[in-house]
């Protein structure tokens, strides 16, 4: 654990910026960083995706493996969502086991898809009892500057909307896309100088407090949340993010709509 | 999330167990479980059976993980083998790790850890039974044992969990509510001010249902927090 | 690993106390601490039972698996006994991968009820070759005030004397009663201030020297010994030890029987 | 090693990916890929992708990896899950081991480590996408990435594995020409000196066969010499 | 417990090797056997092979397993992967932990620790070939490493293990009577003093029969002692 | 890690000696030490070896299990080679999971084995795509005076070249030897005082540069390189080492098959 030494600095003139309504790179409050996104860029992948924001850079990639059902739920595969931040994407990013921030990172992200029930695990049967496709989702840091929960999670779902369940290697069939029937979308805010904000880059989390991590459905209904690190917020500051996060989400999930048009 | 024919709430909108919508398992608690700790303290709530101690503030060792200006919480929230229906075994595992990360996020916001530069304050949750809620039950109940062992707060952390079952609003889910229900909303509340320091949130809920879970865990709060209050002024809740 | 600094300073109060036939607590010298044993206290253990030794407290839980027999006993079930020494129990225990302090502690107590012969394996067979009962004994401890190698026996022995094997729960008949034919009983004695004694607390671990731990079944019999820390004892202070260990075992044993009258 | 009816070289010496004995994949390179590293390197060759990044140099941590007279080298080779055919589960790697140990003894070959003492330097090397000679792959945009990052050097270090196939001596491996061949010698090249610092080699060459391969690396390295030397001159290969 | 038609001892008493019921098995000393330690010692006994080793005493790394007023004992028993009928697999052991620890401890009993403050001294115990008995002969084999290596102590340490076969106490169990016999106790004896300072057992033994096995050990530890005595002068036994 | 602070002096000596074409124990430059092999020496094991080369000393055990073949090699057995250097064997040895130097060490040591051919796979299968023997050659350094890798090397082929295959123990026939067509030598030489040497003892290998080891096999076929360490060679400097290898290698493999002879 490395102990930073300048925070004191940056977080107060973090606070002097937000009390002028500020960001350090002149965004508005509860506006993202450029998102660009990228489908089918891992050759050995059955389905990944690159999302970039910022200097923030990730990578999804969807594989396939057949598995035993659990014993009581004889007719479903799986789903199983991995995030890995190696120490290449950035110089805190330390060797070693999981730490605690990337086990949570992975978990959050995980129920967000999860729970919205864009997968029909059922769909994944292949011999009732026996067999069964699991979907592995890994996501991989190449450059953290700052929220990845909100790249992992839309590099995540882009990626599975556009993976193939891989039945010809497998011998069981013809190849055939995998159903995902939603697009749930996280949105991140993290209080910064006193208020919170969305999207912070790397800075602005090193200098910054609690973290509110929102996945909303297509239908505006909520399937995850998760509040991280130290902070209290107020029932009024959580609405306000609620409604942002539907605002922010509905554009979010359109860009990943718009890009499967374009496929 | 199909149930089948388990019918969880019957036509008077009586839970399985007897509860309404709005109310919460009986709870009781008991300090002072852990005699050689700083502070502890015993919660059952329906049947969750959870201990919290506290050891410190301690000198904070190894030297890297000192902070110059505060104390560092540990937080370890771990299940005993035997405290569920099918045996934990012991070790690494990621749904605790990340339990410990939250809870320990959450005790940071109210524990004045800026008095104790330097050193390390030991919290340590185990559940030794459990029913649904661990994580509500371990928080609120390392908040009390935090309290009990003198620790300066600026207020309690109470928490508990709400959810929808049978396309129903319930409070304080009991474990066929968790295992069968639709969505579970835990939150941690500072009593006093009515603010957020713990929110988790899994299934699916519309914006109304979000509102109804989180009213009825803002009412559960309070009345919880006047269980703990009761607890840490005569050492056991009830008497 | 701590280093305590005052042992010295309590190393030579122990040893003034000892000369003059005292203990820290006002104990004799072969005197345990109160003890009190509660069964049935863990709703989701088979079986469990809590003990309580002065600030000593501790949870044992039986807990029923399925098995493959092991190939060269086909009509054999199997025991597995483990016990934890984490955090909570006490400021000296960090938390880590198992110490070899409760590795020993685990296997001491495991030998002592396996080698009594109390369980007769050959009973947890379900079907010959293919399935059989696992038998697991997890002890747990609450707080570590000393001696917790006679409250986990202790507590491990009662816990398996009220345990149920769940049959019912694996679609395998009715629930019924564990088989458990004998109550071996662990006595430890610690020498304090030159001496040995029985059933030290913490303050007399901490400034204690070896310790010997006897396990003797019904009959006298005995089944399993350990010495245990840095010190040499001779023939003749065994000797007593074992006579000791006698009348405290069956001391011991009778409460345990009497605790099952209750029931 | 029997690869049966597959056909890997035709009559006029012709290869599966339609390639003569002696050529190289199809290789470019682009720097700055990792905005938040201080050097970085992406080198696509063949179906390899490869991300190489450097840190530092910065303080050595804990003070007993610290060297007085020079800096250390962190060297960590890793393949990402999606990186092969059958995904790869993340965690400690005996190959991976191996090949991050001799890829830093290669790269303290040529970095003038004695000139930040006390310090230490990444190099992150990760298998985006694997096809073969990944290890090749990696050593070279590794020593292109600590060049973008101003890490003084002596030299590139450019890596080449040519091999046997059919009994046939063929340059730079591909993937099914890995898998069925006969022979595999990688090879670290330093281009200024016609040194190496990076040797292995498993299967089976005859003396003459042997030469043929080490011919066909150190003239394949010279060629990719000049595709690093011209990225680094511009920002990418090609242009 | 059962060894069905396996006849363990005969009519004569004669046991399956051949001995009776109070002999020990052969035993050879040599010493040396680890040219780069600072003392060694291998010692055959039965089919068992052990070799022990010393390394210091040596500076405590890190500082924190640093003692002020002694040495340190760092004990390693460790069965190799082809010492068993069933391989071995390397790594993490339940039980090689317990015997590495009450080795050490038995040893602290007798090496004169205060002479080194602030040091180390390693002992490493290897089962090369195991019989029955292995912590037995490991702990002897070093105390005599530890003779010959220099440091200082107040006696050797002199172990061996009886136990009881069809109803029958028999002192120093071969494999098959630990197989199949019915209790075994294990003994580390001072040779000057009469005193334990390791013990274990387990199985099933009256008061008569332990008895009986306790002075087996004590007779056949005078006797090793005699071995032990010889190689320490002249470097092996028998000569 | 800990920090040898000799060496600066001790590559100075070593250079010394070296411009006078000189080494520590008078050796020659591509000398090797007096080699001592038997076989045999393990009760235990299947098929076993000690070596002996000045003051290193290793061990070699050959033990077999069985396996399920891999679905794509249905009729194959298989081989696996483990190195340990245990603290046992030197003082710079300390305890901890496998260094990246053993690690090398066993690689290394298995390629050049396995990539010789030696073993035919296919004469281990026991039934196609169902079981077949897994032959397990397990490395153990007694003393490490230097050049572990060769003598490493050595013992793993003298002990395999002699091992049983235990048919009997496995209810599978009669015992019958392990087939070992081919005896691979591995040859190791390091720079020591700016020029290359071969089998380094431990103090040239504690003042020396990279090494390079070679495996070649009965028709001088290279069947394994590996350079290790930090430091650059030219393509001549490899050419006299390929040359001085197929020497040294004639030598070994000469006395690896004599003593064949004596048994």
């Amino acid at each position: 654990m490395s102990i930073p030494l300048v925070p004191q600095l940056l977080r107060s003139h973090l606070r002097e910026l937000a009390d002028n309504d500020q960001r350090l790179d002149s965004r508005a409050q509860f506006e993202g960083r450029d998102v660009d996104v990228e489908v089918g860029i891992l050759a050995n992948a059955e389905g990944s995706a690159r999302v970039r924001m910022g200097d923030t850079i990730v990578l999804a990639g969807v594989k396939f493996q057949t598995m035993t059902p659990y014993p009581d739920r004889p007719n479903e595969g799986g789903l199983m969502c991995m995030a890995e931040v190696r120490p290449v994407s950035g110089r805190q990013h330390e060797a070693g086991p999981p730490s605690a921030e990337s086990i949570e990172l992975s978990r959050v992200v995980d129920r967000g898809i999860r729970e919205s029930g864009c997968i029909d695990t059922s769909d994944l049967c292949i011999i009732p009892g026996e067999k069964a496709w699991q979907v592995i989702l890994d996501l991989f840091a190449v450059s953290d500057d700052g929220n990845l929960f909100d790249a992992f999670a839309l590099a995540g779902i882009t990626a599975l909307r556009n993976a193939t369940i891989p039945q010809e290697k497998f011998e069981l069939g013809e190849d055939r896309p995998l159903v995902v029937s939603k697009t749930p979308i996280m949105c991140s805010y993290q209080r910064v100088g006193g208020r919170f904000i969305f999207d912070a880059n790397g800075r602005e989390e090193l200098g910054g407090d609690e973290r509110i991590h929102i996945t909303l459905g297509d239908d505006n209904h909520v399937h995850s949340l998760q509040k991280g690190l130290k902070g209290a917020f107020t029932a009024a500051e959580f609405t306000e993010l609620m409604e942002e996060a539907r605002k922010k989400g509905e554009e979010l999930r359109n860009m990943v709509h718009a890009l499967e048009g374009g496929n | 999330m199909g149930y089948g024919d388990v019918e969880m709430i019957d036509a008077n909108g009586i839970r399985n167990d007897g509860r309404k919508a709005g109310d919460v398992r009986p709870i009781s608690i008991e300090l002072g479980v852990v005699p050689v700790a700083d502070g502890s303290c015993r919660m059952r709530w329906g049947t969750n059976d959870v201990i919290a101690a506290i050891y410190g503030p301690m000198e904070a060792h190894p030297r890297k993980i000192q902070r110059q200006d505060r104390a560092v919480l540990d937080v370890r929230y771990n299940m005993a083998p035997f405290s569920t229906s099918d045996r934990i075994r012991p070790g690494f595992n990621r749904r605790s790790r990340e339990i410990s990360k939250v809870t320990a996020e959450a005790l940071e916001s109210v524990v004045m850890l800026e008095l104790y530069p330097r050193s390390k304050i030991r919290v340590e949750i185990e559940i030794i039974c459990a029913e649904a809620g661990t994580r509500c039950v371990g928080l609120t109940a390392a908040s009390v044992a935090l309290a009990h062992a003198g620790i300066p707060m600026t207020d309690l952390v109470v928490s508990v969990a709400s959810g929808k079952i049978n396309d129903v609003v319930v409070c304080d889910l009991n474990k066929a509510e968790d295992n069968y229900g639709e969505a579970d909303l835990p939150m941690g509340v500072l009593p006093n001010t009515g603010e957020l320091v713990f929110l988790q949130m899994d299934g699916d809920l519309s914006p109304e249902e979000f509102q109804e879970a989180w009213d009825y865990n803002m009412n559960a709060a309070m009345v919880i927090h006047e269980y703990c209050v009761e607890a840490l002024k005569t050492g056991r809740y009830p008497q």
